[in-house]
This record gives structure tokens, C-alpha cells and sequence, in this order.
């Protein structure tokens, strides 16, 4: 791989592309609602768009971009958010995941159509947190002294 | 064990050829599926009742919400498994 | 005849007083004088519950009492009636006596983990006293199956891999016996819908057809393979290496005496005489038990170690019983249900002799006792008076069971049956003989000392041997055996 | 509104969602302090059991609850249904996760040093994929779920020994992959001749094209997947293996519910599915199954005999008694199928707790070989103790709950005429006791001499609670089967049998 | 004549699940996976399913694969079989 | 000549799925590297996906987004419910094949080999320990 990342047009190519590559991501999430895309490819992508800078500027960068513990948050918040909505929907007298409970909009295919979309936000987060954290952990450790599994002591 | 193989494979195509037979037609208009009122209602209904044009996603995320919850956490579960696999410190 | 019927916990407490005293036993661990003081309390206790409750089973009354209904029509009961209470009497007593007996055996021979086996001992005497007590067959086969858990730990005690191995063989034999009396159990209850013994047999099953009902009585009495029946006695000699308190319970009270408990109760409150009659069973089983009476002494004619030629002399003992309840005719039923606790009292002071001579002589085999009555007087004449019983010879108890099965073959007027009850009599004295005479009157091969067994232990075998010979001379003693035996009798033929 | 009332509202629901929250919250926990994670789990697994009791005790008092997820009426959303069955199983799989939660504090210390907080978001997630499969009224619904259970263990069981639990949850991964792929082609076949895929509404459906081949075969594949999945006997090569491998919570979790949901999976799909009309007399599925499993009782118990790893001896004696479940359910007349219920209770508890006692054993000696167990009696009494009543009640002595069911099982039998099953019962009890007593003559018997200098060194109290309790309800229910058979398992067997009490 | 192209499409479907199991460096097995993926989603894309097409390409194209590699990157990429 | 044709459009989609997914099945069973079955295990699971998707296909439908226009009416929508399913079903695919992958890397790592035979040998042989068979003869020594 070194060959590849020490290549300057890739590394620039690649620099250049990322932003973009998320900002589509962000598109697809959107645009789910009208037109082929949702939460989840949308997140799929732009997980692609960090794990292609990893790939190229190795994963200890990719790393700055979402740091373990980064990591861990969007994971555990996209899903926070998708059953918080589901709560949201019980605590307006509704059942779990009931849209159209809560009084945000008077059209309740409006709210439903806004809730969603937080819902496929949500999916997205995590979605984008997990494919980042497979590829990191499956990928290749860097570093030496990262080795696997050295004899582990209780703190 | 090939030979097991095989044979566990025979027969597991062996049925589905023989189910095949009875199968609906593709492309049928009139399969059940098609013709079930729970399609039908998708088809008709969604864009009213849920506000999106796309109604996979209407599903997705408004009838069948609950399976896509679960989804999510099928992939929430592989990340954790994951790390509980491959890596040496805590989280 | 009419029974009443009143409900009383007493038959509970008797039961628990001494699974209480278990767990206290097992507390006072590091303390040997407070667990053995345990255990004599919980005798003492045990004994008393069962006597108090004695006047109501002469009066002619039953106590019940049903602890918890496990499933629909299938209650842990509890029903005293004069044949459990005999079995009761004969357990509690002897309890005292063994364990009195226990504490001098163990403690001369400085044995290893005492705690459990007290312990155990106590859990086996209230299984065997839940088998006497118990309603119906559930109840009976929990305690039965209890029974055999509890004393596997007594059989394997010295833990020496003969001694596990004996111990294995012992629980493959009683499990599989435990297991088919399930089975009858399971079928019984399916085809009547319970399983409470009843005077005259569970109501339902006459309807059975032939076929089946054969089958079920043969599962019922590979189900009491704890009497040691021919083909499944095995398990009984091998269970020898067990420290001999052990034994002399195992092989006068508990356990096989729990076997042929069960067998009578199966025979003659579940089957009941009249079927017994009608199907002919009785004849097949009393000729399979005459063929135990006589190999099994045959076979303890040939052992050298004492111990050994006692078990067989159990095996072919124990069959009496059973052969009793057989015989179908008041006075068969008679002898074989007095059988039970007379053999308990003679063949309890045969065992508790071999021990003493074990723990002071150290002499197990037959061959080394010669002249050994110089040394240890009173427990040789202990074991003669209890040889004399097992001949059948007066004033010691055992001649008047034989009398009463001799009576009740002939009013069968069954010649083989007769032949049988003979032969064996002097088939005992065969085995018998040869041990009193090398002890009395052969020359010991060195000089021996004046040296009995300890106290704790040469006064149990007294008393036994006194009591086989009081109820040889007395047995209609108000209240004492007989009283009870015929009560019991009375129940099940419907009247005298 | 209140408070209050939302939640009774929503009871169903918060099944499934509480540990599902909880589980993704369980990693934010753990941020703030490692050690909150167990008291974070206890508490969830707290709620769940009560949540779980009271469906059940409105289940018995008012009947079936429906819950519509989402607020749409079924076909169109997701149903879940909380009958007798499934507000019995789930109230199981809740108690045995609330006891094994309380037992991992020490395990999961010594155990997977460094890995507490995935650890217990697995754990989380585990309970959330059974409860999920086994609440749910819709079958789609039922494969997420699965898949999330499925995905968990493979983890779970992944973490116990150094590479054989690799390879172990390896194996299970792909007959584990296998088996779903199965059910959801069965899923798949059965949506495309009705058209939905709510159980309830299929079950109208079905009757008017069960002579349709596809049909048979989404029947011949659910019951292939279900097979694999619960290790019944010619399918159970992956069993052994990881039940022995994983880590000794895991074990106990895995083996105490794993295999009972996929019990209540089969038994679901058979007759709220399917209907008994098709499974017992058009298919004969019933029959076969009952031959298939008085196969596994005897192969499982015959195994086990051969065994001297505690754990894997316990797994094998898991086959066997899944077979039980299994035959129980195949007799298909009420007392069987009264046991073969019975049978799902008293398994979780009698495995659950043989499998902590292994563990607690593993944990303060390091030994699994079952030859190596002399002394142990004086080391830890307690556990053995536990140990004993637990596996009295796997060989079926009367006063424990394992009686129960093998008395009905046995009644079921000879009502349905098969005085084979009988002997299978009777001869499988034999084949217990000879595989227990191996343990019990290592642990109370033998080396005499060596054992007057053992010390007495038992396991930790929070090891020592959930064995005990467990082997308390063990008794507890041998003497009061007649509760949850009255309550809940006759009027189950009779509505899932089709017969009007 | 919209069916000889769905046709071809099935056939390399098979052709490419057939090398993806035989071939013996893991490596191309993964690539030629890879293209099975893209070829399926091709496929639904002709049946209308968007979406569907849309998920598989960028998870059964894309991330699987990159996975894939990933983990081969880690573990010698020869198969014996 | 359009007889068989129109056979053969029914159900061709339908023969192919069973044949990808009887290669995947094989190859999970029957491979002997690791990696070669977790291959076969995508195969396997696309192939049914591939069959959802043929279910859910109308002839002459349009993808299930709704039209708005002049034609409306008139057109005929695919059956969006396969497709939801097999959404959901994609990712869980992809979860088990990713833990599948830190399986087999973890796997690697303590047997140096993904060769089934390769590691069973192994596992006999560098663990004694965990093998029934030395665990046997260790009580019996």
C-alpha cells in the first residue's frame, strides 16, 4: 500500500474528493425521501468517504478524523436518536415509533415526513460510526508496538 | 464430508426445484403478494399517510420502522462484536 | 371392616425430626460429642413420635395427612395404617440401637469423614420412615429413590475404588429398580388416575388386560429389585464393604426392608389379593421367590467371609416376607409380615456381631474364628441366640413366622411351597451351625484373652438378641408385633 | 397523560426496547466508570423482569395483548402478540438473563479482563434479540432478531477460550448463517404465496393453499433452520463446541436460552403459523419430530457419558434435553405438550445453573475435567450442593421440577400410544444418573486422605446468590408445578392444540 | 430482446459465484465477489429495485469488499481449495 | 419457438437463484478455508436476496416511487415490500460477514493457517490441553 500513499496526486486527489464524496452522502440521506437513498446507503458512503482517506493517508489519520472515542458517541447516538424518536412518539400519547402522535406540524404526514427524516439521520450516524470502526479494527495495525494481544492486566 | 456436502446440497436445491412448481409466475400482476391488501394499501396510501414520494423508504422508515430499528442494531451489534474481537484495550 | 380416618402431622414431624437433625449434624461438624448427642436425640424423638402414635393404629384407626398436592390427583401423602407403622416401629427402634452401636464401631476404628455419615444415616432413616408412612406410590417411590441416594455415600464410605466400584453397582441396580418402579407407577396412574394404596387393591385395575397386568407386576418387582430378588441381588453382597453399622442397616432395616415394604404394599395395596387371586400371580411369583429362598442359601453355604454368608442369608430371608404376602391366605400373610420385623432383630444382632469381631478381633472370615467364643463370650452367644432365630429353632422369634407361612402353604395345600419352607430351614442350619460350631468348640490356633467389643457396642447386641428371644416367647404381648400384624392382616383380607 | 400511563401503555414495547437502549447506553456508561456497567445491568435486566411478569399476569388475568408498533393495524405494521407462550418464554429468558447478570460481575472480571463494556453491550443486546424473536407476531420481525441474538452469541462465545473459542463461534457462524438463510428463504417463500407476513394473518391465509408445494417447503426449511439452530441431534456438531468454549456467563446464557427460544421459534411457526391441522396430520411433521427427538434424547445422553469436560458433557446433556422440549411438543395431546412447556422452564433453570456451577468451579480452580474435581465437596459445599439438586433434577427425582415434566412427558406418551417414548424417558434418566455420578464420586469421594488438609475457598457471594436461587426454584417448583401448569401451560396447550377447554 | 441481456447478466452471475468459490487466490475470489455484487445489483436495478440495488452496490460492492480485503491484508491470501 | 421463450422468461431468474444459491451452500459446507465459506456465505445469502427481488418484480413496473404527472394512473409499481426486506436483510448480511472477518483474522492469528484441516491438526496437536483425547490419558497416567 505504501506505494499508493506516498503517490501526491492520489493523496490530492483523494483530499479533494472526500468533502465531496460526504457531501453526496448527505444528499442520499436526504434524499431518500423522494428518490432512491436513505439512511442508510447515505451513511455506507460517506463511511466509504473516510475509510478511502484512511486507506490513503493511513488508518492513525483516519483516525484524527474520528477518533475511537468519536467513534463510539456517533455510534451509540444514531441509534439514540432513532429510538429516542420512538420514546418521543410514546410520550405524546402515541405508540412506539407513532409519527403521526406527535403535534409538530397539523398535517401529520408532515411530521411523519420530518421524523423520518431524523430517524434516517439517525441511521445514517451510526451506519457511517460502524463502518469506520469495522474497517479500522479488520484493517491492518500500523504500528508495532499495536500488536494484538499481549498478556492483558487488570488495572 | 464433500459427498456430505453435495448430498445436503441436492437436496436442499432438490427442494426448491420441487417448490419452484408451484411458485407464483414472476412478473405476475396477480400473484398474492401483488394482490394482498397490505400492497395494495402501500402503493395507494403511503405518500398520504407517511408524506414521502418513495415508498420503500416510507416503509422503511414508517410502517416497517421497527425492523429497521433492529437493523440498526444488527449493525451496532457487529461494531461491538468487533471490537469485543480485535481490539486489546477497552473501548 | 370400618377404618377411621383422622389427619394428624405427627407422621411429618417423625419424618423430618431426623432430616432437621441431618443439617444440625452437618453444623456441628468440628464438634463430635454434640453431632453424635444430634443423633441420639433425633433417635429418641423419632421413636416417640412413632409410638404416640401406636394407640390410634390398635384402636384400629388411620392417620393421613397430605403435605402438598404436587400435581392434580398426585399428592405427597403421608397414611400411617398397622403395616406401615410395623415397618416404623422396626426402623425407628433399631435406630437407636445402631446408632448407639455406630459411635462405638467408628470411633474404635478412627474413621474418616464421620460428619457424612452420620449425616447420611439420618437422611436414610427418615426415607425409610417416609416409605413406611407413605399413601401412595409417588410418595413411596420419592423416599424409595431418596433412600437409595442417601446410602450410596454409606456404601462407598472407605472410598477405595473396590469400595466405589461396589458402590457404583449398588446404584446401577437400585436406579434401574427405581426407574421400573416408576414405570409401573406411571402406568397405574395412567390407567386408573391415581396411585393411593387402598385395602383391597387400586380400584380400576382388574379392568387391565391379562397381558398387561403381568407385565406390570414384573416391572413393580424389578421395582423392588431393594428386596434382592435372585436375578437382582448382586448388589447386595457387593455393598458388603460397607462399615458394618452400615450393613447391619442396610441389610435388617432400611433398605432391604424397604424393598420387601414396597413389594407387600405392591402386592397386597395395589394389586390387592383378590387380583392377586383371580390372575394367578401369586403362584408364578411364589414359586420365582422359592427358588431365591433356596439358591441364596446355597450360595451362603459357600462363603468364607461372615459378612458375606450373612447377606446371602438376607437375600434368602428377605424372600420369606414376600413369599408371605403371596400366599394369600390370612396366616401366609401373617408369617410374612411378623417376618419383617423379626428378621430385622435377629439379623441386626448377627450383623452388629461380625462387627464387634471385626473391630476387636479383626477377623472377618469364618475360617479364623476358631475358639473365638473364648474371647468375646457374650457376642458369640448374641449371635447364636440370632442363628437359632434364622433356623427357625424355639424360644428364639423366627420359628413362629415359619410356622405361620408353614400354615398358610398348607392351607393352600401347595406341597412344593411346603417342601420349600423346609428345606430352607435346614439349609439355614447348614450355614449356621459350622459358624457357632468353630466358634465354641474348635481349638483356637493361639492363645486369645478375654477381650469384648466396647460398651456402646456390646449393649445394642445384647438387647437385640433379648428381644429376639422376648418375642420369640411372648409374641402376643399387647401392643407388641402381632397386635399389629393382625390388624393389618384384617385390613387387607377384608376381615377376620 | 401521565407518566405512569405511558408506560403501562406501552409495556410490550419497552420488552424489547428497554435492554435494546440500555445496550447502546451501556458504552456511554462504561465511559463514565467501568464499573457502573453491572449495576447498569442489573437494573435493566431488573425492569425487564418486572415489565415481563406483569405482561404475563395480564396475559393470564385479561388475555392476549396486541401492540402495534408504530400505530398501524396489521398487516400493514408490525404486531406484537403477548399470549400464554410467548409471556412465559419471555419472562424466562428475562429471570435467567436478571440471575446470569448478577453471577458475571466477578466472572466477567477474571474472565475478559479489558473487555467489560462491550461485554455487557453484548450481553444486552443478546437478551434484546431473544426477547425480540420471541415477542414478535410478525415473522420478518422474528429474522432481525434472530439475527441480532445470532450475531451476539457468535461474539460472546467467540471470547471464551483462546482459539477453540475462535474456532467454535466460527463454526457456529456459519451453520448459525446456514440455518437463518433457511428461515428466511422459508419466510420468503411462505410472503410469496400469501402475501403478508404477520403470523396471525398467514395462519388465516395458509388453510386455503396448504396443498401447495411451496407450502411443504417453507415448512421443510423452517424446520431445517430450527433444527441447526436449536442442535437437535444429527445437526448439533456446532453445540458442543461452543458451549464448551465460551466464557462460563456466556456459556450459561447461551446455553440456558438459546436453545429454549429456538424451542419456542419451532413451536410458534408450527402452530401459530402453520396450523396443527397441517403439522399433524397433512405433514406428519409432529411424528418425525418426535422420532427425532427421542433420537437426540438418547444420542445426547450417550455423548455425554463420554465427556470429561464439564462443560461439554453439559452441552451434550443439552441436546438430550432439548430433545425432551422437542418430544413433548411432537406427541401433540395436552399432557405432552404440558411437559414438553414445563420442560422449557425447568431446562433454563436446571442448565443455567449446572452451567454457573462449572463456571464458579472454573473460576476459583482453573479445572474443568471432571476427573480432577476430587475434594471439591469440602472446597466449595455450597456449589456443589447446588450442583447436586440441579442435576437430581435433570435425572428427574420427584421434588424437583425435572420430575414434572418427565411425568408428563411419560403421561403424554403412553396417551399418544408410544410406549417407546416411555422407555426412551425412563432409559434416559439411567443415562443421567450415570453421567452425573461420575462428578458426584470425584467431588464427594476418592483421595480420602488428601482431602482432611483441603480449605474451604468458595466462590464469591455474587456467584453463590443466582446458583442458589436457581437451585431453590428448582425444588420450588417440583413441589408447585401445579401453578404455572394450571395458570398458564393447560390453556396454552389446549389453544395451541386447537381444543376448546 | 430485453431478456438475452437479462439472461447474460444471470449467467455471469453464475459464471462469477462459480470462480468465486474455485480460484485459489483469495484475493481475486474477493474481487470476482465483488463483481457478483455489482453484477447483482445491475441485475435488480433492471427489476425496478432501486433501492435495493442502490444498498447492494455500495455495502456488497464497496464495503463488504473493502472488508474483505482488509481482513486478507491481515492473513495469507492462498486457499488450497 | 415462443412457448419454450416465454417458459424460460417465467422462470429463468428463478433457476439461476437456485443454482447461485446451491454454489454458495456448497462452498459453505464443503470449503475448507475459512475465507472460501464466508465467500460462500454471501453467495448464498445474495442468491435469496436475488429471489426476493424476483418476487417482488412486476412486468412492465416501475420502481416504488410515486409518479406524479399526467400518466399517474396508469402506472404499475413494483412490490415495494421485498425490497424493504431485503434492505434490512443486506445489512445483516454484511454485519455477519464482518464478524466473520475478525473471526477469521483472530483465528489466524493462533493457528497461522485458515485451512480447516490445517487448524483442527493444530488444535490436537499445540493445545494438548484442550483436546479430549490427552485429557484422558492425563487422568489415566
Amino acid at each position: 500500500m505504501s506505494g499508493i500513499q506516498e503517490s501526491i496526486i492520489i493523496r490530492t486527489v483523494v483530499r479533494i474528493m472526500v468533502p465531496f464524496i460526504a457531501l453526496f452522502a448527505l444528499y442520499v440521506i436526504i434524499h431518500g425521501a423522494s428518490g432512491p437513498g436513505g439512511g442508510f446507503q447515505g451513511g455506507v458512503i460517506f463511511g466509504a468517504a473516510i475509510i478511502l482517506y484512511a486507506m490513503i493517508y493511513g488508518i492513525e489519520d483516519g483516525k484524527k478524523i474520528i477518533s475511537d472515542k468519536v467513534n463510539r458517541i456517533l455510534s451509540s447516538t444514531g441509534l439514540v436518536l432513532y429510538a429516542g424518536t420512538g420514546l418521543l412518539c410514546m410520550v405524546f400519547g402515541g405508540k412506539f415509533l407513532q409519527y403521526n402522535a406527535v403535534p409538530l406540524f397539523p398535517n401529520p404526514a408532515e411530521t411523519a415526513a420530518i421524523l423520518m427524516d431524523v430517524v434516517e439521520v439517525g441511521i445514517g450516524i451510526t451506519v457511517l460510526a460502524v463502518m469506520v470502526s469495522l474497517f479500522f479494527d479488520i484493517s491492518p495495525p500500523e504500528t508495532e508496538d499495536d500488536e494484538m494481544f499481549p498478556e492483558e492486566v487488570e488495572q | 464430508m464433500k459427498i456430505l456436502a453435495l448430498f445436503a446440497v441436492l437436496l436442499a436445491g432438490g427442494m426448491l426445484l420441487y417448490a419452484g412448481q408451484d411458485l407464483p409466475a414472476f412478473g405476475d400482476q396477480n400473484s398474492p403478494a401483488y394482490q394482498h391488501p397490505m400492497t395494495t394499501r402501500f402503493i395507494e396510501e403511503s405518500e398520504n399517510e407517511t408524506g414521502v414520494y418513495n415508498i420503500v423508504t416510507a416503509l422503511l422508515a414508517n410502517y416497517r420502522g421497527y425492523d429497521t430499528l433492529g437493523e440498526t442494531t444488527v449493525i451496532f451489534t457487529a461494531g461491538m462484536a468487533v471490537i469485543l474481537l480485535l481490539r486489546r484495550r477497552e473501548l | 371392616m370400618v377404618t377411621e380416618t383422622i389427619e394428624l402431622i405427627t407422621p411429618v414431624l417423625a419424618v423430618l425430626v431426623s432430616l432437621v437433625a441431618s443439617v444440625l449434624i452437618l453444623a456441628s461438624d468440628k464438634y463430635p460429642n454434640i453431632r453424635e448427642g444430634w443423633t441420639f436425640l433425633a433417635a429418641f424423638t423419632k421413636f416417640g413420635l412413632v409410638m404416640s402414635m401406636l394407640p390410634l393404629i390398635l384402636d384400629g384407626k388411620i392417620i393421613t395427612y397430605t403435605i402438598v398436592e404436587m400435581l392434580p390427583n398426585l399428592p405427597i401423602a403421608f397414611k400411617v395404617d398397622a403395616f406401615g407403622m410395623l415397618f416404623a416401629i422396626v426402623a425407628s427402634f433399631l435406630w437407636i440401637i445402631v446408632s448407639s452401636y455406630s459411635v462405638g464401631y467408628m470411633r474404635s476404628l478412627k474413621e474418616h469423614a464421620q460428619t457424612r455419615y452420620y449425616f447420611c444415616f439420618a437422611i436414610a432413616l427418615s426415607s425409610a420412615l417416609g416409605i413406611a408412612f407413605s399413601a401412595n406410590l409417588i410418595t413411596l417411590f420419592l423416599f424409595y429413590e431418596l433412600l437409595t441416594i442417601s446410602t450410596y455415600p454409606l456404601v462407598a464410605h472407605i472410598e477405595t475404588p473396590a469400595a466405589i466400584s461396589a458402590g457404583r453397582k449398588y446404584l446401577t441396580y437400585l436406579m434401574i429398580a427405581g426407574v421400573s418402579l416408576l414405570f409401573g407407577t406411571l402406568v397405574v396412574y395412567h390407567y386408573t388416575g391415581t396411585t393411593e394404596f387402598a385395602f383391597g387393591g387400586i380400584a380400576g385395575l382388574e379392568l387391565l388386560p391379562k397381558t398387561m397386568l403381568t407385565i406390570l407386576f414384573v416391572v413393580f418387582m424389578i421395582g423392588c429389585a431393594k428386596a434382592a430378588f435372585m436375578p437382582l441381588h448382586a448388589w447386595l453382597p457387593a455393598a458388603m464393604i460397607a462399615p458394618t453399622p452400615v450393613s447391619a442397616l442396610l441389610h435388617a432395616v432400611a433398605v432391604v426392608k424397604a424393598g420387601v415394604f414396597t413389594a407387600v404394599r405392591i402386592i397386597l395395596y395395589v394389586f390387592g389379593v383378590d387380583l392377586m387371586q383371580a390372575s394367578n400371580l401369586w403362584l408364578y411369583m411364589a414359586y420365582f421367590v422359592s427358588i431365591t429362598i433356596i439358591l441364596a442359601s446355597v450360595y451362603a453355604m459357600r462363603q468364607n467371609n461372615l459378612k458375606k454368608r450373612l447377606a446371602y442369608s438376607t437375600v434368602s430371608q428377605l424372600s420369606y416376607v414376600v413369599l408371605g404376602a403371596l400366599l394369600i391366605t390370612p396366616h401366609g400373610i401373617t408369617g410374612g409380615m411378623l417376618h419383617i420385623p423379626y428378621h430385622a432383630f435377629m439379623k441386626i444382632t448377627l450383623f452388629m456381631c461380625a462387627g464387634a469381631l471385626i473391630v476387636t478381633a479383626n477377623k472377618e472370615n469364618i475360617s479364623e474364628m476358631n475358639g473365638i467364643a473364648r474371647q468375646m463370650p457374650i457376642t458369640m452367644l448374641a449371635f447364636t441366640v440370632g442363628a437359632l432365630g434364622m433356623i427357625g429353632m424355639p424360644p428364639v422369634g423366627g420359628y413362629i413366622t415359619k410356622w405361620f407361612l408353614l400354615l398358610g402353604a398348607a392351607e393352600l395345600d401347595n406341597m412344593i411351597l411346603i417342601a420349600v419352607l423346609l428345606v430352607s430351614a435346614v439349609l439355614n442350619a447348614a450355614y449356621f451351625f459350622p459358624v457357632i460350631y468353630v466358634a465354641f468348640f474348635k481349638k483356637p490356633d493361639h492363645e486369645l484373652e478375654y477381650k469384648e467389643a466396647p460398651l456402646t457396642m456390646l449393649v445394642p447386641i445384647v438387647i437385640t438378641a433379648l428381644i429376639s428371644i422376648l418375642i420369640g416367647v411372648w409374641p402376643d404381648a399387647p401392643g407388641m408385633f402381632l397386635d399389629i400384624v393382625n390388624i393389618a392382616v384384617a385390613n387387607v383380607t377384608g376381615g377376620v | 397523560m401521565t407518566g405512569f400511563e405511558i408506560i403501562i401503555n406501552n409495556l410490550p414495547v419497552l420488552t424489547v426496547v428497554i435492554p435494546l437502549i440500555a445496550g447502546f447506553l451501556t458504552t456511554i456508561t462504561g465511559w463514565i466508570d467501568r464499573r457502573l456497567c453491572w449495576y447498569w445491568v442489573m437494573l435493566t435486566m431488573f425492569v425487564v423482569v418486572l415489565i415481563t411478569s406483569s405482561n404475563l399476569l395480564t396475559v393470564i388475568n385479561s388475555g392476549t395483548i396486541y401492540y402495534h408498533l408504530g400505530g398501524w393495524m396489521p398487516p400493514f405494521g408490525i404486531e406484537y402478540v403477548i399470549d400464554l407462550l410467548n409471556g412465559f418464554v419471555c419472562l424466562i429468558i428475562a429471570f435467567i438473563g436478571l440471575m446470569v447478570a448478577i453471577y458475571s460481575k466477578e466472572s466477567v472480571k477474571k474472565e475478559l479482563p479489558g473487555k467489560t463494556i462491550p461485554f455487557y453491550s453484548i450481553f444486552l443486546l443478546l437478551i434484546t434479540g431473544l426477547m425480540g424473536m420471541t415477542i414478535t407476531g410478525d415473522i420478518f420481525n422474528f429474522y432481525v432478531f434472530l439475527e441480532i441474538s445470532s450475531l451476539t452469541a457468535y461474539a460472546l462465545i467467540a471470547m471464551g477460550d483462546r482459539g477453540d473459542g475462535l474456532v467454535a463461534s466460527f463454526n457456529y457462524l456459519i451453520m448459525g448463517t446456514v440455518a437463518a438463510s433457511f428461515i428466511l428463504l422459508g419466510i420468503g417463500y411462505l410472503y410469496a404465496v400469501t402475501g403478508t407476513l404477520n403470523m396471525a394473518d398467514m395462519q388465516n391465509i395458509l388453510p386455503d393453499i396448504y396443498g401447495s408445494k411451496v407450502v411443504l417447503a417453507a415448512l421443510a426449511f423452517f424446520m431445517a433452520g430450527f433444527s441447526i439452530k436449536i442442535g437437535l441431534f444429527p445437526l448439533h456438531a456446532w453445540l458442543p463446541d461452543a458451549y464448551t468454549h465460551a466464557p462460563s456467563t456466556a456459556s450459561a446464557l447461551i446455553a440456558g436460552l438459546m436453545t429454549k427460544v429456538g424451542a419456542y421459534a419451532m413451536i410458534r411457526f408450527m402452530f401459530s403459523v402453520f396450523t396443527p391441522a397441517f403439522v399433524i396430520d397433512m405433514t406428519r411433521t409432529a411424528e418425525i419430530l418426535t422420532w427425532a427427538a427421542a433420537l437426540a434424547i438418547i444420542m445426547g445422553s450417550v455423548f455425554a457419558i463420554a465427556q470429561s469436560d464439564i462443560k461439554r458433557m453439559l452441552a451434550y446433556s443439552s441436546i438430550s434435553q432439548i430433545g425432551y422440549i422437542l418430544l413433548g411438543v411432537g406427541l401433540v395431546n395436552v399432557i405432552g405438550m404440558q411437559g414438553g412447556l414445563l420442560h422449557i422452564l425447568n431446562h433454563a433453570f436446571m442448565k443455567c445453573a449446572l452451567f454457573l456451577v462449572a463456571g464458579a468451579i472454573f473460576y476459583r480452580t482453573g479445572i474443568r475435567n471432571i476427573y480432577q474435581f476430587q475434594g471439591l465437596g469440602k472446597k466449595m459445599p455450597v456449589t456443589t450442593l447446588v450442583f447436586l439438586i440441579a442435576a437430581l433434577s435433570m435425572i428427574g427425582v420427584p421434588g424437583t421440577v425435572g420430575f414434572t415434566s418427565k411425568w408428563y412427558l411419560a403421561l403424554g406418551s403412553i396417551e399418544a400410544g408410544q410406549w417407546i417414548f416411555v422407555l426412551v424417558i425412563l432409559a434416559s434418566s439411567l443415562l443421567n444418573v450415570a453421567y452425573f455420578w461420575r462428578i458426584f464420586d470425584n467431588i464427594w469421594f476418592g483421595n480420602p486422605h488428601e482431602k482432611e488438609h483441603i480449605k474451604r475457598d468458595e466462590a464469591p457471594l455474587t456467584m453463590l446468590v443466582p446458583m442458589v436461587i436457581l437451585a431453590f426454584l428448582c425444588i420450588f417448583f417440583g413441589f408447585f408445578a401445579y401453578y404455572p401448569l394450571h395458570y398458564i401451560l393447560e390453556p396454552l396447550s389446549n389453544t395451541l392444540l386447537g381444543i376448546m377447554p | 430482446m430485453i431478456w438475452i441481456l437479462d439472461i447474460s447478466l444471470l449467467l455471469f452471475l453464475v459464471i462469477c459465484a462459480v470462480a468465486a468459490i474455485t480460484i485459489k487466490d483469495l484475493l481475486s475470489a474477493v474481487v470476482i465477489l465483488s463483481a457478483y455484487s455489482l453484477i447483482m445489483a445491475i441485475v435488480w436495478v433492471e427489476m425496478q429495485a432501486v433501492d435495493v440495488a442502490f444498498t447492494e452496490a455500495a455495502v456488497g460492492a464497496g464495503v463488504t469488499t473493502v472488508l474483505f480485503i482488509a481482513a486478507l491484508a491481515r492473513t495469507d491470501g492462498r486457499s488450497e481449495d | 419457438m415462443t412457448g419454450i421463450m416465454d417458459i424460460v422468461y417465467a422462470e429463468y431468474n428463478y433457476w439461476i437463484y437456485v443454482a447461485l444459491m446451491m454454489i454458495g451452500f456448497y462452498a459453505m459446507i464443503a470449503k475448507k478455508n475459512l475465507v472460501k465459506k464466508v465467500i460462500g456465505a454471501n453467495i448464498f445469502q445474495t442468491a435469496i436476496f436475488l429471489f426476493y427481488i424476483s418476487l417482488s418484480d412486476i412486468t412492465g413496473g416501475t420502481a416504488p416511487i410515486i409518479v406524479h404527472g399526467d400518466h399517474a394512473a396508469e402506472v404499475i409499481y413494483t412490490n415495494p415490500v421485498p425490497h424493504v426486506l431485503i434492505l434490512t436483510a443486506i445489512v445483516v448480511a454484511v454485519s455477519t460477514t464482518a464478524v466473520a472477518l475478525a473471526l477469521i483474522i483472530r483465528i489466524y492469528d493462533e493457528y497461522g493457517s485458515l485451512d480447516e484441516d490445517v487448524i483442527l491438526a493444530a488444535r490436537r496437536n499445540l493445545q494438548p490441553e484442550f483436546s479430549e483425547y490427552a485429557r484422558q490419558k492425563e487422568v489415566d497416567t
